[in-house]
């Protein structure tokens, strides 16, 4: 039959659309459903595997752990990483390759944890920070080790 | 079919043809000229039935340059990868685009980056980068002056 | 004073540029298109206004290196393209992946395929004009970053597949807050039935649109859903099974009618096969190591390796040609975008422009896939 | 009591006291201009916030919240913006229809303000004719938009304005012959008669079918003649990035977006007005109790709430559904709702011959 057809289509239409608009209305009454974070009144957590940035630890006496041995440069897929190793005597009178700076790149770093996984000595691990914006692009090259450190006693 | 069966099959339409089969399908390596009357036996013959390219790659072997086609039957399953030899000097092929369609973006991706020439294309231009570009990039030989991590 | 003429064809149709910037390519995308009055006769894609040549930066990265790199050119399955590049190093290398790393795989493929859909459907409805799905889209897959950024380190690239098996381990809550999300997205599936499958505005802006035959689909190289909803079974998982599909208990979704509400229902109808792969692997999840043992510099021995993996976009190849070295000789993506995007031209010549919108929603095209 | 009527009356009575005729209506008009255009502003203000957060709860947001006591603010800041900002003309422009183009849509939003009581007495204009003039002067506004996408010397304007004319000449028919089922049963084209007809209850409240019918058809057909979702083909972000208002910056853009609000406001209170008795109290047959009771809320306050809800239910259509496809939109009234109007008209033609009504 035509007719009934006919209004079989038109209740199933007015059905599906008021159904639409019913769950939208729920969501305008309901607003324990918001999931709106305000952002810079309420920073999030990030999570501790969060990669941010690279840094190097340092404890309080100074020390780092990085023996300047270029794992993770070479680790690193966008030369983000640069080592400038230095000689250093030792109380034994030999000539030890140590590190003198640590160069990190942030605005070519894809945060893709190579490094962190290449270092033998576990001296660089990532940050949870995520406010990198800067005015200036040379801001985001970064020395990593801190002035005056040195490298802890015991890491080969 | 299986490797042998396949093999057996295409000896019969080109019996210059090449096999390797180390890999995991059958390769079947081929001069340019022949490609296309093999592209049509391939796509033709019912029991090969290849209806499917999956991918077109140009190889730069230095010497030569290659073209890749990853063939597949939807019907019978069976893959087989065709080798396609072009002189580097005048790299010149015959387009499939009658036979599988996908063929003409692949074709104009392949002579965007590898400056091979695919024979009555009905549309060969640069695909991904501008019309005045100079060069075939993603050949050994290509230079580039701007390297942004050494900038 | 004086006026331009506005750009037509010698016969008078109107050509118009959609792109580089518009709100339906979802990217940087240039579509040149000849309109007659409002019915598309021509369409053509002009690429490359994110070519990176990927191809060509992997040929100077190592095998440990090259993989993040694919993150960046399908990013909202960059899991399943990690995926694909390291299971064809593995086959390179012959290494036998453990069976934790297995499944921890397959979980994060299928969290990823969701929250790709996810983000597909509400992005497709944005595109024929409803605009609320696309947040209620986020507030899923908001939750599916979480677990990510939880035990990857990251929300969109994650890296974290390896030769060899995955980075680290599972977070101790990933299983805990995949329940919670599983049975959580079970509520919201409904509502997105609701919201937009039932519409009768959207089905009518679906039904007959953008038809694409079987046959037509594979000659365009379609994989994935497109290809799916001609009837065409074509699901890697299923055809070329890898990392332990073949011992799970899912459906490939398969529908008859080719156009673009059937390319809906199948990725809507993926997104519940989805759940049920992480329903019966979340309680199972062997103990075990989550890689293998490999050596620090990784060297592929000479000859050619292709791996295919299926991405919430179809098919996704990875071809390697070693020389033996420490780079790839050559390597070579198959995208899926790439290929859907070919058939555009044919099924939308004779269509009105606003269905043009609604057949790139279905096909799903992420632009960085396309141009690599 | 104090009422608008009584402030109204004492205004013209002080200014007759001292001054001739001709100064009065002078100066009385001049009040009235500039009551009009603070109405204009202060509603743009209220109701690009009101939509802002409408959308914003049924998308699970919390919408603007920043500017001002939880946003309110927010809506005048972006005024400021688009007044600071560049308007720009795109060269090969036709610079003076360009420019026209939004003052002519806002003129023609201003213009059917005029025969729309507010409250028992105040009005601006006492039109025997109210109902026609409003759909007459209404339909003027596509001129604006049309004359909008062709100066733009921009395709997806032309295409845009394309579409927005071939779709209000459309839905200005069923829209009109909606609208025509209350004259009918009414028997007046005066704003007043009509309200007054609902003195013992509204048209939509009184039990007729056909009523319900044109009430239906009306909402579905002002919601495309002001070009709102979901038949916004007009601008249909997704497809022609902004339609018609592609290359408006800065005032005139606000003035297009003005405008929007503005026709969306008064094409509610027509409807306010034809179907739920315009600033008429909610009044049931002869409980005469019941009726005194809601005497005492204003007319005023009778009259924004009923805007108001239909207003919130256009926005409710808006951020629910998805658009309509061109054809879809014509076939839509030309195969569905114009045959429906058409018979509906004859039902209360029918209706009114026989007597066969309450009246």
């Amino acid at each position: 039959m035509f007719i009934v057809d006919y209004i079989k289509t038109v209740y199933s239409t007015c059905k599906s659309l008021l159904s639409g608009m019913r769950l939208t209305g729920y969501y305008f009454f309901h607003h324990k459903e918001i999931i709106t974070e305000q952002y810079p009144d309420v920073k999030a957590v990030m999570a501790e595997r969060f990669r941010g940035e690279v840094v190097m630890t340092h404890d309080e006496k100074n020390e780092h752990r990085c023996t300047g041995c270029t794992a993770c440069e070479l680790a690193c897929p966008n030369a983000t990483i640069k080592i400038v190793t230095k000689q250093e005597l030792q109380p034994d009178g030999k000539k030890k390759k140590a590190l003198e700076t640590f160069v990190y790149h942030l605005e070519l770093c894809t945060m893709c944890n190579l490094c962190i996984v290449a270092c033998p000595t576990d001296a660089i691990k990532m940050a949870q920070t995520f406010e990198h914006s800067v005015y200036d692009r040379s801001q985001l090259t970064k020395k990593l080790n801190a002035p005056g450190s040195k490298l802890m006693e015991g890491v080969e | 079919m299986t490797k042998e069966e396949l093999k057996a099959k295409l000896t019969e339409f080109n019996p210059t043809a090449v096999f390797d089969e180390a890999g995991e399908w059958l390769n079947v390596s081929i001069e340019a000229s022949e490609w296309l009357p093999l592209a049509q036996q391939l796509r033709n013959s019912a029991e090969l039935d290849f209806d499917f390219l999956f991918s077109v790659t140009g190889v730069d072997w230095k010497t030569h340059l290659t073209v890749v086609y990853h063939l597949r039957s939807i019907k019978h399953g069976h893959i087989i990868v065709v080798k396609a030899k072009c002189d580097r000097a005048k790299p010149e092929i015959e387009t499939v685009c009658n036979i599988w369609k996908t063929a003409e973006l692949n074709e104009r991706e392949a002579y965007d980056l590898f400056g091979i020439i695919f024979l009555n294309h009905p549309d060969l231009r640069r695909l991904f980068l501008t019309d005045d570009w100079e060069g075939w990039p993603l050949r050994k030989d290509y230079v580039d002056e701007i390297n942004i991590i050494k900038l | 004073m004086q006026y331009e003429e506005i750009a037509t064809t010698e016969e008078g149709n109107l050509v118009i540029n959609v792109g580089p910037q518009h709100p339906a390519t979802h990217g940087v995308m240039h579509l040149v298109i000849t309109m007659n009055g409002e019915t598309i006769l021509n369409v053509e894609p002009h690429l490359g206004y994110i070519h990176r040549s990927i191809e060509k930066m992997c040929e100077s990265l190592s095998y440990r290196q090259f993989i993040y790199s694919t993150s960046r050119m399908d990013y909202l399955s960059s899991h399943i393209n990690n995926h694909g590049c390291a299971l064809a190093v593995e086959k390179g290398l012959q290494i036998e992946v453990p069976e934790r790393a297995k499944v921890i795989r397959i979980l994060m493929d299928e969290l990823t395929r969701i929250a790709s859909h996810v983000l597909w459907w509400g992005a497709m409805a944005m595109d024929v004009g409803a605009l609320t799905p696309f947040f209620h889209a986020f507030r899923e897959r908001e939750l599916i970053n979480d677990i990510m950024e939880e035990t990857c380190g990251a929300r969109l690239t994650m890296n974290y597949m390896v030769p060899g098996g995955v980075m680290t381990d599972l977070h101790p809550n990933f299983v805990k807050k995949v329940k919670e999300f599983v049975a959580f997205f079970r509520t919201k599936i409904d509502e997105y039935d609701t919201l937009v499958t039932y519409n009768v505005i959207f089905q009518e802006r679906m039904k007959n649109v953008g038809v694409i035959s079987a046959a037509d689909a594979v000659s365009f190289g379609c994989t994935g859903p497109v290809l799916r909803a001609c009837g065409v079974k074509s699901d890697i998982r299923k055809l070329a099974p890898y990392d332990g599909y073949e011992k799970l208990n899912f459906e490939e979704p398969l529908e008859t009618a080719g156009d673009s509400y059937a390319r809906y229902l199948v990725r809507m109808r993926e997104l519940r096969e989805s759940l049920s792969i992480i329903d019966q692997l979340i309680d199972n999840i062997p103990e075990g190591d989550f890689q293998a043992k490999t050596k620090a510099v990784l060297k592929l021995p000479k000859g050619e390796f292709y791996s295919r993996v299926e991405t919430a976009r179809g098919e996704f190849g990875v071809y390697i040609i070693s020389e033996g070295g420490l780079t790839p000789y050559r390597i070579h993506f198959r995208s899926p975008g790439f290929a859907n995007l070919s058939c555009l031209n044919h099924i939308a010549k004779g269509q009105k422009i606003g269905d043009l919108v609604a057949m790139m929603g279905t096909l799903d095209l992420v632009i960085p896939d396309i141009d690599r | 009591m104090i009422s608008l009527e009584h402030i109204s009356q004492s205004i013209h009575e002080a200014l007759s006291a001292s001054l001739n005729p001709t100064l009065v209506l002078l100066i009385e008009m001049a009040i009235a201009g500039i009551l009009v255009i603070s109405l204009f502003a202060v509603l743009g203000l209220v109701l690009v916030f009101m939509e802002r957060k409408v959308s914003a709860y049924m998308q699970i947001r919390l919408g603007p919240n920043r500017v001002g006591y939880k946003g309110f603010a927010q809506t005048a800041a972006d005024t400021l913006k688009l007044l600071i900002k560049e308007g720009l003309t795109p060269d090969g422009a036709d610079k003076f229809l360009f420019n026209l183009a939004p003052l002519l849509v806002i003129v023609v939003a201003m213009l059917i303000m005029a025969p729309i009581a507010f409250t028992k007495g105040f009005q601006l204009w006492d039109i025997n004719i109210g109902v026609l003039y409003v759909s007459a002067v209404s339909s003027v506004g596509v001129i604006g938009i049309l004359m909008a996408g062709w100066a733009s010397n921009n395709k997806y304007s032309l295409l845009g304005a394309m579409r927005s004319g071939a779709q209000i000449v459309s839905y200005e028919l069923s829209a009109g012959l909606s609208v025509l089922t209350i004259v009918i049963l009414v028997g007046s084209l005066s704003i007043n008669d009509i309200i007054a007809s609902q003195q013992n209850g509204w048209w939509i409240f009184k039990g007729h079918i056909p009523v319900l019918i044109s009430f239906v058809i009306f909402v579905i057909a002002v919601t495309a003649e002001t070009n709102r979702a979901p038949f916004d083909l007009a601008e249909a972000e997704s497809e022609l990035t902004a339609g018609f208002h592609t290359e408006y910056s800065g005032m005139r853009f606000a003035l297009f977006f003005l405008a929007e609000y503005v026709n969306i406001f008064i094409v509610c209170a027509i409807g306010a007005t034809l179907f739920f008795g315009g600033w008429m109290p909610f009044h049931i047959g002869s409980w005469e109790e019941f009726n005194h009771v809601m005497d005492f809320i204003p007319g005023i306050v009778w009259f924004f709430g009923k805007i108001f809800s239909l207003i919130f239910l256009i926005m409710w259509f808006r951020w629910t559904f998805p658009r309509l496809r061109v054809d879809q939109l014509l076939n839509l009234e030309w195969k569905y709702l114009l045959p429906i109007a058409m018979f509906n008209l004859l039902l209360t033609t029918v209706m009114a011959i026989t007597g066969f009504y309450i009246k």
